[in-house]
């Protein structure tokens, strides 16, 4: 892990360190939680071929919506992408592959990565569409199925506040599935809007310890699409 | 809004007991914010991560990091609270959501519910509606008796992916009033004005009409 | 569920709910977050036969200790019992029957019951004695052990402040096992040393949130244990 | 505290590098809290809930809500947070501890570690140090060379219930710092004083020792 000391960087140095054909998990339900800066340099970068696992695909000019505009997203582990025509449309050419998980198993499989453990047993969506390829079986006589956890080589978070060290706090609706994210990925990569010196921030107000974050670096608020937008979900 | 939706919505309320926990889905069933009183103390809760919405004052400035599942910039009542989604997830699949509203393409007799997918023509994903139809011990459905065709909405058996099986508890239409039960479809209230007959010439399902215990809406 | 409204309640009441035989979640590691309030009432109303699932067995005299040694506890699943001599010698007298997890899986079954799984997959302690007992399964060509989520009829949790609905703040190393715990079991009952309107906590500071939670009660600073011992662990 | 441990905590603070999250097992290892220096940036973990423990100031009113995981009460330094037990285990499992020290019964030359049960004898549970054991990349056990009676603890093969199999990456005890390698155990440091055959007479395990290399603490 990255020392505490060498976590407060540059977005340019921090997104970086991310290569072509990352799996990348991006924070955000919606706008909220969406870490727009981040993925705007990783967007001018020009790093290809990224595997994308978000809640949403936001909207076809904004967020990871540019990046699947950009060609630049193989694929997209999703929840419900109902508000992006043009994801759906690249995914019913065959151009961008999509993989759907109910929304509630979607946070359990990242957060169960993100707990270090291969999976968990569940009886959510047992005779529907979505059992199919689902391993299932039998535990005190009834059955259940596998879901295996979803890691990822990198998280992109937002934060509302964090700390030099990487501590991490949220606001309002923009929780949603950054703290799992922060998890289940290898490296994390938060953005905030303001960083502090350690000890700014109470310990029980914390939702992200640092020891899950790599680096953390801060976005102006006036200027991100999260202080712009009226464009949600 | 149509003064059917109206209507529905305003039966819909009456579902609503004071100190409950609510869950209300995309479309119609958001609207149920408005119709209930500002001063009953329910909490909506919305999957994305809050418990305790409330309706954005008219004019109020909103705050960004502030909607609900649908989309829409949000407030808070007293008692609100705001959490990841696992959280958010585990208290539907615990069942701490007493009631939740959804629509529907298709229900059916056996409290079969479709709303997620039409094969072939719309098939944005499943979202949260899968652990809240299958978790949340009271299923409302709010949907329209009839699609835009005309063709029924109330059917003998889905035809559609199933969202869940077996998990509606009533249905509220502009129509009717339904309640599954092991036995079928009751009818609960028929729409002011609707005859028995026209009611069920628009639907599939077959219904338990006791027109002595009929209410109206 | 209960209703919002209808929480906030008396120690009495609350505890009265219990019925002989329970299965109950305890919070607390140490004496930190241990109900001390409601456990004491626990004692004076007299249910036995109970199951118990905490962290430790608090010390002889205080918390659980004092179940333990007036005989009302059946069996005990725990991760660690080395500061109460009276709970050692009631397990090697067969008296008390107790079931030893690693802290770490402990606290993941009771979560994994609170998020509503069946179980879930680990390579915690393979090839060790832990091992023995659980079923194993292949899966992506590696060797996971099941371990079944713990669920309990009640949880007694200590928060610091909450309100009239049951919204939980906890304070420092008294969270613990505390929201885990509010997951798991069906009826939950927490002490808070304040009980404010609700309003009175911010959304974003809030540990547990009130769907959780089933009968509040304030219990007294000064008076309970939780104000007064030096003992720990 | 012995001289003999003051010189083993002294060698093992040498271990941690600034930065880095470390955590402290019951016992001896908890001592070495005291030799940080404060100024150092360094987040000391403790699995029953906090990341950033910092022992009492003398003579300080104790907060009877924060305590560390072996129960001595504790302050905290800049950058702490404290969390849930699920969380916090994650945090191990996640490998997102740097280091861990923790004492021994038995450790032998494959870094095999035996800590947490005596059959027959001693058997409270085993806590967090299956999870610490298994996970976090660097554990260095601190214990003594030797039990009470004088026999060997650093073995060929561990004779007790393992905490975890091929866990150890040093060992540093009041006679020698040891490093587990796929050769075997090498000594990297010998007490001041103390021959190389006093320490293998000591010792079970066979020892790996280069006398040109080896330091002195």
């Amino acid at each position: 892990m990255t020392l505490l000391n060498q976590k407060h960087t540059t977005i340019e140095a921090a997104i970086a360190t991310i290569p072509d054909g990352a799996s990348i998990m991006v924070g955000g339900f919606g706008s909220p939680g969406t870490p727009f800066a981040l993925l705007d340099e990783l967007l001018a970068q020009g790093q290809s071929h990224l595997t994308l696992i978000k809640n949403d695909a936001n909207e076809p000019d904004i967020g990871i919506g540019r990046l699947i505009r950009a060609g630049r997203v193989d694929r997209l582990i999703t929840s419900h992408i109902g508000l992006n025509r043009i994801a759906i449309e690249e995914m019913n050419q065959g151009r961008l592959a999509v993989e759907m998980h109910p929304q509630g198993l979607l946070a359990e499989k990242i957060r169960c990565a993100g707990a270090g453990h291969y999976g968990f047993l569940t009886d959510i969506g047992l005779d529907t569409e979505i059992a199919e390829g689902r391993r299932e079986i039998e535990c005190d006589g009834r059955t259940w199925a596998i879901e295996p956890a979803i890691r990822a080589d990198v998280a992109l978070v937002h934060a509302d506040l964090a700390d030099a060290y990487g501590n991490l706090v949220y606001r309002g609706t923009a929780i949603n599935f950054n703290p799992l994210m922060a998890m289940a990925a290898d490296r994390v990569i938060a953005q905030a809007f303001r960083v502090e010196a350690p000890g700014y921030l109470a310990p029980e107000t914390i939702h992200t310890p640092c020891a899950f974050v790599s680096r953390v670096v801060r976005v102006d608020e006036t200027t991100s699409e999260q202080g712009r937008r009226t464009h949600v979900v | 809004m149509s003064s059917d939706q109206e209507r529905m919505l305003a039966r819909a309320a009456r579902e609503v007991v004071p100190g409950q926990i609510v869950n209300l889905g995309i479309g119609l069933p958001t609207r149920l914010f408005h119709y209930l009183p500002p001063e009953m103390e329910v909490l909506v809760h919305s999957e994305n991560g809050v418990l305790g919405c409330q309706p954005l004052a008219n004019g109020g400035e909103p705050d960004l990091e502030m909607i609900d599942s649908g989309g829409a910039y949000i407030g808070t009542r007293p008692g609100a609270s705001v959490f990841d989604s696992a959280l958010s997830f585990a208290m539907i699949r615990r069942s701490r959501v007493d009631v939740t509203f959804m629509g529907a393409f298709e229900v059916d007799q056996q409290g079969n519910l479709a709303n997620w997918k039409i094969p072939g023509k719309f098939s944005p994903g499943i979202g949260g509606a899968m652990e809240l139809a299958q978790k949340v011990d009271t299923l409302v459905v709010l949907c329209s008796h009839n699609d835009k065709q005309g063709n029924p909405k109330i059917l003998r058996q889905c035809r559609l992916p199933l969202t869940a099986p077996r998990c509606v508890s009533r249905i509220i239409t502009e129509k009717a009033v339904m309640e599954v039960t092991d036995a079928g479809l009751e009818v609960i209230d028929i729409a002011e004005g609707l005859e028995v007959a026209a009611l069920r010439a628009a639907t599939e399902a077959e219904l338990i009409i006791d027109e002595h215990r009929l209410g109206r809406f």
